[in-house]
């Protein structure tokens, strides 16, 4: 037994900085935050020619020679100055599907483009009446010849404003089961009759509502087997636990909050951390986040074994999401009148990082699966608790 | 020992609640974004007196007392009404309350003057994150032993630099070194004086915050009927309906403090001030709670700032924040509750 | 409106000390304790004796001339003392119950004996199969004639060891829905048939497993209409959430624990009531203590006024007992390893009364209505919200 | 990164596990209530070498390392086991860490004494309530900058007067002046050793925490599969499932946390002494609200002694508190984790 972490991260750590300061321009994270989309163009297209996209991939579907550890430390480098990548994280867990599930073909159709940055794909799971309850899915695609005919809405398909795809989970037979109807398409949103609309969030993201008004895609956007489509989803779901947040970043509230603490005032001169009630709820976000933290390791450390996939993706997720939550409005709390600065507030703490992060934190437990879901997961799957509601 | 609310009272909070639900329904609110300051409704509150409502007749008010303006500042957090009125009847019971013909009590009462009050004493010459600073016309500040009024420079509408925040508050840093200062009060007075108009700003953002609380909880009420999930309304969760039901009990429990602590004023009691502190500590765990568990029921929706959760969630964090640290406050509690060093 | 809290304890406290002077031996504290029997009979003798048990009654049931407030005071000190009158409160409900709904000939045997302190009655309610679930009782009452035959058990039947009756819920009807064929009878505890057996509990508590076998009980015993027994409980319950912690006492965690915080020292010498971090939890549990405190004057409120009951008890019931569980867990957390020392320890803060209280507070949650049933009755009667599960 | 035990860790999970679930049984852990020590089970366990599996093989000992220790106090906390293997082994790390001859280290590690540690530094005269202190010979105490070696008076099984308690943990107070004193070390030495057997004794309770929290869980489990409430098994209410999963999911965190501690210890890291605080804190937690939960699952029969998980329950909050409000442990973290005063 050993916690020893990778040092892949630390041996490529000063390559990936020349990288960044090389290719990367601050200027993209205000951009990022000013439009709400988390995914930046200009930046994909040069980790795409650089082969970052590409590491560790198989050579026969495009993989290149970069080292992954290379690949890794440059998002994190990334993520460091605050630029998000959801369109690409989104289109990993796709890409890992058709890894799984897909033809020949639409392995070499698929995956080499999106190594090149010719292809982003957002999520088209959720819909104005389905959240939690993905399979109650109603947008359908019906066969005609060679072709289907998607009809429907999706609500929350984030990035799909820059995506060249959209993974749509459609019922595909009507008279079936609720979980035994449904197809998984890669749909293109420059078909005919796909519309995009915005969405804004409180925590400044814009996702959106994606519209498909007789979409016609060949038979060989259909992922996986017909009416197989919530055993393929489950597959990129596995995935989607892990992306939730990048465990590679390694930034924390405790760690910001005490940086604070040491250098702020109080009016008697002292430093804020100094202050008992401000030093005891810092150290216990430092345990929850080294709890977060570890169970993140534990979830990297089983996929890796390559077993069959335990609690551990649930549970992280949970725990560091309710756990995450907690520790931003208590971060708001220590902080005091000054916490409710926004980022655009002159002289706000951290650069209002804090009161947008506390924004941010609430949909945490709710993407990726909800809170409950999740609990109701490791409930009946990992205790062999009894199922509680009418059907996961 | 009665629990009612008078005839009088209840026909206050129908008036009251009538008024707030016409004039500031959600799209009122969202308009005022992200000042917080709608001038138009700020006139129609001016004219209904509200501000001055506790204020004894012969000086111009209405005679009223905090159970009073309690009523009023708990339909304000329910329909979020971006006016000052607390501040301002804070302010204004402050000034009618300091003794001297050289204050501006009169206008303050007549509806002409935008008064608030800094919360925290101030060392330098900037009052930082007034509450309502950015529309008010005079500030009463705490500086040293004296209280200070301090005009200008500019008159309402953000021109004092109103600073973006997470409440949609019209805070804003006020400078004294230039603006017209006259002085209220000095030594221990003025400590009390100030001490006082906390403890009234405590009293009433306790009870807005019960008014948020309570909209809160049905926003999400009467979500989680209408939705389904997997099957069913997702009322019928049993995860969903404790958390609704302790939220609603919590609520309950807010009431009765947020009117004690009104009626202890009114009623001269010692323990008022104390009350006042624990009403609002307990009114701003229950809003949070309560508007937290809402938005989340909403599920993604929740997260997006067409649905009006949101708006609830964001100003039950903030409001009371610009008080400042909760613990510091329960960590004065004992000394203040059994000590008595000071209500 | 006002909150004016009844003079009444004021103005009779002299006269009640004097009474508890005369009267009270302290060593009966002691041997409750030891006993963990939460009614002493000898003082109940004498409460009978002086009229107090009968005050507020009506005289042709045996009510008498003392002041109701007068009695209240009593009861309050010596609850002051640390003496339980569990068998009292439980036999007060029931003499509730038998003015509500029983027939003119019960009053006036049941009430006036009771009274006069020769009746005392425990609750026969919870079965070893059902807790919660009170309506699952499987005890039955079968008519033979002018006569009943009991047959079963309860558990928890508290104070039954020195009661002269027990208020048993039997199935009368086997046939009928769950809540349809219940009824309720004072059975005495002296009838052939009839055995109790301790139960020890981790408050110290001794309470009883009380069992029926062919207990043969006359027509009078029925309270109620037979098969009613449903709704004459719940008669009782709506007073059982009330005498679930008397609000006539007013000694409260946050005043035992600021008075311990104030002479207790850190090895510094300074007053251990001066860590802000002492200080912060006992305001916090301040604050709920006062909550709890409002919660159960508007219960007493709502019921003085004489309407139909609202929430206020259920909530009551379910605040007071959850905020109680987390003060005296934190007592002991603020105590550290003294708050451990149990009342035996010589030199036990307090007298080892936090360690106790620690331990007996376990029960408050479930006792009485358990929190879960609270939260369901509170979504369903009060916001209106679907029934979660199968029967209430 | 190898989150795996080894074989041969593998191999003594099983024996001790085997060991305890065998040796000690709930009715041997109430036949040992209120004192919480069973010398023939005490006898057994030194038998095994346990308390000096850590200490190297060329001082008499099992030449393992803190892993390891680990796992025997998992185990220990799992089944309850009555005996001080915790105190005996952090003591016995101590007495041989120190430089010296005079030490009775050998006895210790031969398992002829019984040795402990008081947690918290002593000004007067007497060591307050040293866990284990009731059964053991020898408890190590700092007084000033002296480490102390206190041997006597009497002998183990009570003479020294327990205390009863909560955890029915053999907690005592020892008085200095009465016994036979000897100086293990002194000046820093002296304070980076007791503070060394702090960390170890943190390190050790907390994996105890984990074993109590873990077969707490399955106690809360069983009983609700079993009995049913409302016509259905109470597992299957929502409230239960997602109060058991959260439960779960925090054992899971202990588990990764305190092996993370031992771990560290093991490979000589900085950071080993500060990742056994953080063990110690995130175990107490998880222990307590798992027990409180799972006693209040088992409805009134939780309040009864005859259940099992009362036994848990009580020493899921007595026995980290031994060591002291854990707020303060919390409080003093960011310095240590961030400004590196202390690890």
């Amino acid at each position: 037994m050993d916690f020893w972490e990778s040092d892949d991260l630390a041996e490529h750590r000063e390559a990936a900085r020349a990288w960044v300061e090389a290719n990367v321009r601050p200027e993209w994270v205000d951009e990022q935050r000013r439009s709400g989309c988390h995914q930046t163009m200009e930046l994909h297209a040069l980790l795409a020619r650089d082969g970052i996209l590409a590491a560790g991939w198989p050579p026969q579907y495009g993989g290149g020679d970069v080292d992954p550890g290379f690949a890794a430390a440059v998002f994190d480098e990334c993520a460091r100055l605050g630029l998000h990548f959801d369109g690409w994280a989104t289109t990993v867990m796709v890409l890992h599907t058709v890894q799984h599930v897909g033809t020949e073909a639409q392995k070499r159709q698929y995956i080499p483009a999106a190594l090149r940055g010719e292809l982003l794909i957002a999520l088209g799971y959720s819909e104005p009446d389905s959240g939690s309850d993905v399979a109650a899915a109603k947008t359908t695609a019906v066969r005609d010849g060679a072709e289907w005919v998607v009809n429907g809405q999706k609500m929350f398909t984030s990035t799909a404003q820059v995506c060249s795809h959209v993974f749509v989970l459609a019922r595909t037979a009507p008279d079936a089961p609720k979980h035994k109807g449904l197809s998984l398409f890669l749909v293109p949103t420059d078909a005919p009759g796909f519309e995009v609309q915005p969405i804004h969030t409180l925590g400044g993201q814009v996702t959106n509502a994606t519209f498909y008004t007789g979409v016609r895609v060949p038979d060989t956007a259909l992922i996986g087997e017909a009416d197989q489509g919530w055993s393929v989803m489950r597959v990129a779901l596995v995935y989607e636990r892990g992306v939730s947040s990048p465990t590679s970043v390694e930034r924390t509230v405790a760690d910001d909050l005490a940086a604070w603490a040491r250098e702020a005032r109080r009016p008697d001169g002292t430093a804020v951390l100094d202050d008992p009630l401000v030093a005891e709820r810092i150290g216990r976000i430092a345990v929850e986040e080294e709890v977060s933290r570890l169970l993140g390791r534990w979830m990297n450390w089983n996929a890796a074994k390559g077993g069959v996939p335990g609690p551990e993706g649930s549970m992280r997720k949970l725990f560091w999401s309710e756990a995450g939550q907690r520790h931003f409005s208590e971060a708001l709390d220590i902080l005091g009148a000054e916490g409710l600065l926004a980022p655009e507030a002159p002289g706000a703490p951290a650069g209002g990082m804090f009161e947008h992060d506390f924004r941010n934190a609430v949909v945490t437990t709710i993407y990726g699966g909800a809170s409950e879901v999740l609990r109701d997961i490791i409930a009946e799957r990992h205790l062999g608790l009894p199922r509680s509601r009418p059907s996961l | 020992m009665n629990l009612d609310f008078t005839d009088d009272q209840e026909a206050l909070r129908g008036a009251v609640r009538e008024f707030f639900d016409k004039e500031s329904p959600p799209e009122v609110v969202r308009a005022a974004e992200p000042l917080g300051f709608d001038a138009a409704l700020w006139r129609k509150v001016v004219e209904l007196g509200l501000p001055a409502i506790a204020v004894p007749e012969d000086r111009g008010g209405g005679g009223a007392g905090f159970v009073e303006l309690a009523i009023a500042a708990e339909f304000l957090g329910r329909s979020l009404a971006p006016v000052p009125l607390i501040e301002a009847a804070v302010a204004t019971t402050l000034l009618t309350s300091v003794p001297g013909e050289a204050t501006p009590a009169a206008d303050a009462v007549a509806g002409e003057l935008l008064a608030t009050v800094a919360l925290h004493p101030v060392t330098g010459d900037v009052a930082r994150l007034v509450p309502a600073g950015a529309v008010a016309d005079l500030v009463v500040v705490l500086r040293g032993e004296e209280l200070l009024a301090v005009r200008g420079p500019g008159g309402p509408a953000g021109a004092a630099g109103a600073v973006p925040n997470l409440g949609a508050m019209p805070v804003a840093d006020r400078r004294l070194d230039t603006g017209e200062v006259t002085v209220l009060a000095k030594g221990a007075q003025a400590v009390a004086a100030h001490r006082r108009a906390v403890r009234h700003w405590e009293l009433l953002t306790g009870a807005a915050l019960l008014g948020i609380a309570s909209r809160a909880l049905e926003l999400g009420i009467d979500y989680v009927l209408d939705r389904r999930a997997f099957g069913v309304p997702i009322a019928g969760f049993q995860t969903v309906q404790h958390r609704l039901a302790d939220n609603s009990t919590a609520i309950e429990g807010t009431r009765l403090l947020a009117y004690k602590a009104a009626w202890a004023h009114d009623a001269g009691l010692p323990s008022a001030g104390t009350l006042a502190t624990m009403s609002l500590l307990f009114a701003s765990e229950t809003a949070f709670k309560t508007a937290s568990d809402s938005l989340h029921f909403h599920g993604g929706y929740g997260y997006t700032l067409e649905y009006d959760v949101q708006l609830y969630f964001r100003r039950a964090k903030a409001w009371p924040l610009v008080a400042g640290d909760r613990r510091v406050a329960y960590a004065r509690l004992p000394h203040r509750l059994f000590d008595a060093t000071e209500a």
